[in-house]
């Protein structure tokens, strides 16, 4: 479209425009009720639009986000797999959206049940004895999980334990957990083969070492092939481990980190079991661990007592809890659709296609690219993207190209061990066409590299904008938008 | 069942391109002995026909707010939700996206979420809102880092009548870091400010609620000059939908200001989840946890949006990032700014209002009941504390045969108000829900037992 | 209330740049005589919030045939709606879009009809299909127009086991054009073809419906076969469910095949709005109603759709056109594309199959039942009629008490069946729903009064 | 996008995939409940495509529409106003979703309160006595309403009336309807004014005329003058008077036609009262009469007795059926709730700012374009095109390259009497702002037909085909997907 509308829904406001969604009130003014004091003097300026202004509005932006109900999403460590309509469905029944928090546990027992056999679900999966579903993300799992390991020590006297060993290719987020936890985040080289280098391991390994934070199948999309000896290793030092379950989608029943030394994890029920991503968020994070760290869990618990379904608070070892109420019920209410509709054979059948899928495309893309770790991957594989600067071209070029053949790219410059990584995960909800077109699709890039290097670098050039000036963006912070001419400063300093 | 597309013949034909013979080759790196030699033990699989069935089953073990009348509140409100929004809100595009890292094909993401920080700040009067946060207790706790993050104190004084689960998260997250916090008492059921400067002398931060959990309408003015005597930085817990009315903390000069936009076109399901804010003033913005979109322009020097001032990020600062959040609640922002922008302003005014005049109905109908008493006698908004004769679990129970959802039992967070309840009013509280909750509360109250 | 966008201001704004001093003159071609001097008397608006209410008040009068037993079919049917028809279909684009004019910005919509002519054309073995009709009983009356319009002869034969509703509807729309219909009588329930073949020398068209309202499956090849050799065209009117097992109305020799996509997707919706289908043979393209879209190329060679052959519809041929036909049921052809395409062949066959053995094993149970009689032998589908000792309207209101909808009452329109009952199951149909049929059924049969 | 994905979900097909809706039959075969000759011997050759791909596939094809949601649209003739959200909750509530026709009536009071009471707001809306909800859209509506003419006349003995006078601005659905119910069609000239050509109109007026059908306000965008001149000359030559109520939004709460001498006449909810045209329908088409045709409604009808609601069938000069059950109840709902939401002040301000709009646009574009008829107009004007053609192009290519700009051209080449014609309707939803940009696209077109003709020859440019070559669509009609190599003949001879 030659006039591109992308006014912001304020430059779209007009004064007196309305829609009319609530009656006029009609009781006793404000100004009656409150002191005059506290009221406003003048009222936030929200839009001012009429009804088809936002339903337009907010359409036709929906339109310019890539998104897997519209394109290949390969972003890696993210398992961007299909998010299935009836789970949508089925958390919008007022049954579980028009519930309160406050509610009586008698009042919402088919809540409390899908919460509990939830809880039993990811316990079987992981092969853990204990389950809590309050964290609203991975992130908060892990620092709920690591929070636990700290309780578990303080009690037994090991307080000194300053320390939690990660893996260079960990996420970010694990290293920042560890300080939020007050712990010392101690990073521990990969091997050559993409594993954790055990003589590395070995050296910072000490009474210090509280956890190993372990990401399993690892960031390089790489299982951890001596991950008993490491849990060995951890545990005779007296220290715990600690999974990041980003990447549970390669292994769900077929391994089960309970059973290969973990002592506590946390799953992504927003990765491996499909709740939407919804642009950044909401996810859910629930954290698994075994027996010995269960006392130190998040109240309240989600237990079952005589047939009926109750809120535990009476936890004295808790570590208290980590966000109000019970954590994204409706996170949970997708998640436990999804394991309930899948089985065991549904489950175990994703992972396998997920390794498939990744191994499929790996091979089709080997031949022109370097892959970091030439072994069969998990359900991702990474990609050393050193060698196209001799094309001429970044990584960064790669991916803006991608979107220009309408596929979204992967993750890049993660892990951080693998220069100018690209990280594919395909999942398996995707089938080989689309593998095989994205595989050309990057391949072509790489021709059109050296025919037309500008074309490359000067992608995108069929998005609504063409490539953004990130580092003015950061250099000019603009966060908001302020009227012109209006009075743009809102707050005033006292 | 499953959502796999490939078909067995399409996995036979990849294995072979592969060059595998099975996707065992694949798992060589798992050892054998840690292979899990049975299936997983969960139900078997269900067709979608089944599962929907199921689901309704369980979903109809649920007593829904609108199947009764409902005066719970509590950090939790039931405002009516824009019929646009689900079927706007809910189209894929926005569901089934992630972060918009690849910002020219997340133009739609972005765009809203700007218009989201936009909103924020004019509800809190503040200059920069980050792009949600999980909600508002995990929102809270971040402002406590970034307060402690910018002073040598240690020390967090903390109003009693900020919701009491946002005060436990305070301590679990801060707990291990050596945080203390102190209790600021109430007096009428606001936070008492005599002898506050003097405290906040010793303080990183002092932390209030407005309306607090009583409801009662704090004086943040008052507070913020007290707070900034003691060269305290100063965080308010807000309900957005106040903001409709009351002066935002910005005005009254605080520094940061959080809460959740859950009234903002969010179910209340069961608790989550929600949409988190957090916003403040410029000179804290290289402290905001989370994401934070920026306008900037495209090569063609077209007006454009990413996500900006990374660096303060865990997945660049790693073990010195503030917070370890990744995920946030984008989806529910988008939520809360569709609602904002079809409320527009007559329209939250309409809610803050009606809900105000609602809530004060209730209370004059409530408080004639005999045996209601009223702790508090501090202007209120939508929220407000009675205590009867009867424990309010056993009052609730009853207000329930007659298909009342009574109010918040205080008697775990708040012994000293004896008996006491917390009620709530919205604007989808009707006046004949008034009189049938006065009603009901009357003969629940006959018998004191 | 209104969906204005324009406020007040706006409109004066405009008004004064048209130089009019008030949306007054703009009416002034409006005799005053005849202006209306009052406001119309309709009751005051509603906001959203009071709408909602109001209207959910309303739904909660009816039963939803969830909420109970059903076993109604007679013509619409209950089926399993994929959670994603709804999410899908809904979508903005979809719903609030016209007819495609304007092929180069409607090619979703154009190619998804494509997409539905397609199936339409699988599932009754012919060569085109249009883009939707109203229902199907108006299908069936462009059907016979179609064969009118190809012939000289002015008689129609119709079974007598086609939809009384869309006999009725055929009555209403040919009576003033002089058209003669003319009964094929039944035996064991199905349309007897014995001397069919003279009977359709007189005749334009032979018109029978299979699975027939008392849910037989007739002998399509049998009938084509008689009415060919008497020169008549041959229309059938079709459930396309029962088309994912039956022989279709093509591949038995059929011209043209008619009915109601409803049971794919499609709410039953108190009867409507639903999914008339027309298909035919090549030779008839020229006569078919309403929209057809078509596969050409762009101007780079590009596959595209577009509207075709309009020069059949009212809009170019005017008085001339053999429909009237303008707006049809797009949006519901869409819901059935979509359901189509995700049963696929498996679940069209899964639907199919079920709804088959349900409806036997219902019919097992029901015909246990002592004073229950069965007028038919011939085969059925998912629909058949029993008789009892007991008035269909006490019988029924018998069943209600026990939560369970009966079937179609057939008293009224086959007076010879004597208290004929028509029943339905379809894979919505689960096995304790039949025995607690049975059951009620045994009960309210205990009385014959 | 590069790689544009413009496959038909058949063309997606491969053999094996599949979903997860229903579980497999457990019963008899159906070998054994039908007999071999009737079953199928090859399954239709619906798709065999896993779940995302449908979603992908139908998202995806949904972008590539325009929509009110998504775009301005201002098809004449079709009042492509904003379709409230909340209708579309409300018609999905199970209440009115999940209801069956034959239910009792008992069972479905809310239903048939909603029909009874929607029939009494169209009566006055209209000023008619009577309503029936039967017919399916417009075109429906006008047979129903000419056979109950018929019918009247019929009984009178005045069956030998065997013409409908028609003026030569009406829509296509018009004279199509007459042939339909056995009347002979006959065509009134326009005045250059716009309106009826009383001297035409008295020639044709006979004792063989049973009525005139009128569009009022016409398809012109102007309201009969003589409209109740018009009307007592029918009355007095013994004839009806049918009114084509297509554009009632600009005169409701105005003036009505059972005021000015309508006898009969036709409401298009989908028009006038928003319910949604998804894509070219679903519509809806009451029928609305003066006392003396009630009797000849179809049947049933929605009665109330003795506070309950119930359908009539009792009605021994009913015409019949003209459709099964009761009409499409669906958008009864949503007409309903537009109605009760409006109340009669919204009603009339719909009216007013759907002509304050028309007008306001055309005062935009007068200067350039030709007005066929310069006077105020109702909620709709008409450009005569013609001069377009000294310029070298036509209203086609003003049309086509009006996307380009975003905009859904207006209803082109209708009414037939305007050469060239444009006919456009902006609606009351739409706002100040898109007239300007609307108005200002249209005059840059023909700046750009003056400086780069080709530009507007080839338009469009940016949509997902160029311009599409119906000729050839017509000439070599593929109507069908027919699989590569497939048997393509399903159909036999017998
Ligand atoms: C390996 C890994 N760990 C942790 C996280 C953090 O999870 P969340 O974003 O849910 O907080 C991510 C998310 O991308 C991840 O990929
Ligand atoms: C003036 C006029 N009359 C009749 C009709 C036919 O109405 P429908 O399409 O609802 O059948 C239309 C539809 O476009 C119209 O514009």
């Amino acid at each position: 479209m030659i006039v591109d509308d992308t006014a912001l829904i304020f430059e779209k406001s007009r004064p007196g425009r309305r829609t009319w969604m609530l009656p006029e009130p009609d009781g006793a003014p404000a100004e009656k009720l409150i002191p005059e004091k506290y009221l406003r003097k003048a009222p936030p300026r929200l839009p001012e639009v009429a009804e088809l202004e936002v339903v337009r509005h907010y359409v036709r932006l929906s339109q310019k986000s890539f998104s897997i109900d519209t394109n290949f999403y390969p972003l890696g460590s993210c398992t961007m797999k299909y998010n299935p309509k009836i789970n949508e469905k089925i958390a919008a029944l007022p049954g579980f959206a028009r519930i309160h928090p406050h509610q009586p546990a008698s009042e919402v027992q088919g809540a409390l049940q899908v919460m509990h056999d939830l809880q039993g679900y990811l316990a079987e999966i992981s092969g853990m004895d204990a389950v809590t579903l309050q964290p609203a993300a991975g992130a908060q799992g892990e620092l709920t999980g690591i929070l636990v390991i700290r309780a578990f020590h303080a009690e037994r006297g090991q307080g000194h334990r300053s320390e939690v060993l990660i893996p260079d290719s960990a996420h970010g987020t694990n290293p920042a957990t560890c300080t939020l936890a007050g712990y010392k985040a101690v990073s521990v080289k990969s091997n050559a083969r993409g594993g954790v280098d055990l003589d590395d391991l070995k050296k910072k390994l000490s009474d210090k070492t509280a956890a190993l934070m372990i990401t399993n199948p690892s960031t390089l999309g790489l299982f951890e092939e001596e991950i008993v000896t490491i849990c060995r290793m951890l545990h005779e030092a007296g220290a715990q481990v600690y999974m990041d379950g980003a990447n549970m989608n390669a292994i769900q029943g077929i391994t089960r980190p309970g059973d290969f030394g973990v002592d506590v994890m946390h799953f992504n029920l927003h990765k491996t079991f499909s709740t939407p991503h919804g642009g950044g968020g909401p996810g859910s994070g629930p954290v698994a661990c075994k027996k010995h760290l269960e006392p130190y869990l998040p109240v309240p618990r989600v237990v079952k007592r005589d047939d009926a379904y109750a809120l535990d608070y009476d936890r004295p070892k808790s570590i208290g809890r980590v966000k109000a109420f019970y954590g994204n019920f409706g996170m949970h209410v997708r998640c436990y659709a999804y394991i309930r509709t899948h089985g065991p054979d549904g489950l175990r059948r994703n992972a396998e296609n997920a390794v498939l899928n990744a191994n499929y495309l790996k091979s089709r893309v080997a031949g022109r690219f370097q892959i970091a770790y030439d072994r069969p991957c998990m359900h991702e594989f990474v990609i050393n993207g050193n060698p196209l600067r001799k094309l001429g071209i970044r990584t960064l070029d790669v991916a803006k190209r991608l979107l220009d053949y309408g596929f979204h790219p992967p993750t890049i410059y993660f892990p951080l061990i693998v220069p100018e990584c690209m990280m594919i995960e395909p999942t398996e909800s995707e089938n080989r066409e689309t593998l095989d077109a994205f595989a050309e699709a990057l391949m072509k890039i790489l021709d059109e590299a050296k025919a037309n290097p500008d074309l490359v670098h000067h992608a995108p050039h069929t998005m609504p904008v063409g490539r953004l000036d990130e580092l003015k963006a950061a250099r000019e912070p603009i966060v908001r938008y302020k009227p012109a001419g209006g009075d743009d400063v809102v707050s005033r300093k006292s | 069942m499953d959502y796999i597309q490939n078909s067995p013949d399409d996995a036979a034909a990849m294995l072979k391109a592969v060059g595998a013979a099975s996707v065992e080759d694949f798992f060589t790196s798992i050892p054998k002995e840690i292979r899990l030699n049975r299936p997983l033990n969960l139900p078997p699989g269900m067709t979608e026909q089944e599962l929907l069935a199921h689901m309704e089953e369980l979903a109809a073990r649920n007593r829904t707010t609108e199947s009764c009348t409902s005066f719970l509140g509590g950090g939790a409100y039931s405002h009516f939700i824009p019929s646009l929004v689900e079927q706007v809100a809910g189209r894929g595009e926005w569901v089934t996206s992630y972060t918009p890292y690849q910002a020219e094909a997340s133009q739609g993401t972005l765009q809203s979420i700007f218009e989201y920080q936009t909103m924020i700040c004019e509800l809190t009067g503040l200059d920069v809102a980050n792009a949600s946060h999980y909600d508002g207790s995990t929102a809270l706790a971040e402002a406590v880092a970034m307060a402690l993050d910018h002073s040598d104190r240690n020390r967090i004084l903390v109003s009693a009548a900020v919701n009491p689960q946002y005060r436990e998260v305070l301590r679990t997250i801060f707990r291990q870091l050596g945080v203390e916090f102190v209790e600021l008492a109430t007096f009428e059921g606001a936070t008492a400010t005599s002898g506050l400067a003097e405290f906040a002398a010793t303080a990183a931060a002092v932390v209030v609620q407005s309306p607090n959990f009583f409801g009662v309408v704090e004086d943040l003015a008052e507070i913020s000059r007290a707070a900034k005597a003691g060269g305290a930085r100063t965080i308010a817990s807000v309900n957005p939908v106040s903001l409709g009315l009351l002066e935002p903390p910005g005005a009254c000069g605080f520094d940061v200001a959080v809460g959740d936009a859950q009234p903002f076109g969010i179910e209340t399901s069961y608790g989550g989840p929600w949409c988190g804010f957090i916003a403040a003033r410029m000179e804290l913005i290289r402290k905001m946890p989370g994401r934070l979109v920026g306008q900037t322009v495209d090569d063609k020097g077209r007006r454009g949006f990413c996500l900006t001032l990374q660096a303060r990020e865990q997945h660049i600062r790693r073990e010195k990032a503030s917070s370890n959040i990744c995920t946030n609640q984008a989806l529910m922002a988008l939520r809360a700014t569709i609602t904002m922008s079809t409320l527009g302003r007559e329209g939250l005014r309409r809610m803050a209002t009606l809900s105000l005049q609602r809530a004060h109905e209730l209370h004059d109908a409530v408080t004639s009941v005999p045996g209601v008493s009223r702790p508090h006698q501090a202007p209120f908004f939508h929220e407000f504390v009675i205590q009867t004769p009867v424990d309010p679990d056993l009052l609730n129970e009853r207000l329930l045969a007659r298909g009342i959802l009574g109010g918040v039992d205080l008697h775990q967070s708040y012994p000293d108000l004896r008996n006491g309840v917390l009620l709530c009013a919205t604007e989808r509280t009707s006046k004949a829900d008034i009189e049938r909750f006065r009603a009901g509360l009357a003969e629940c109250l006959k018998d004191p037992r």
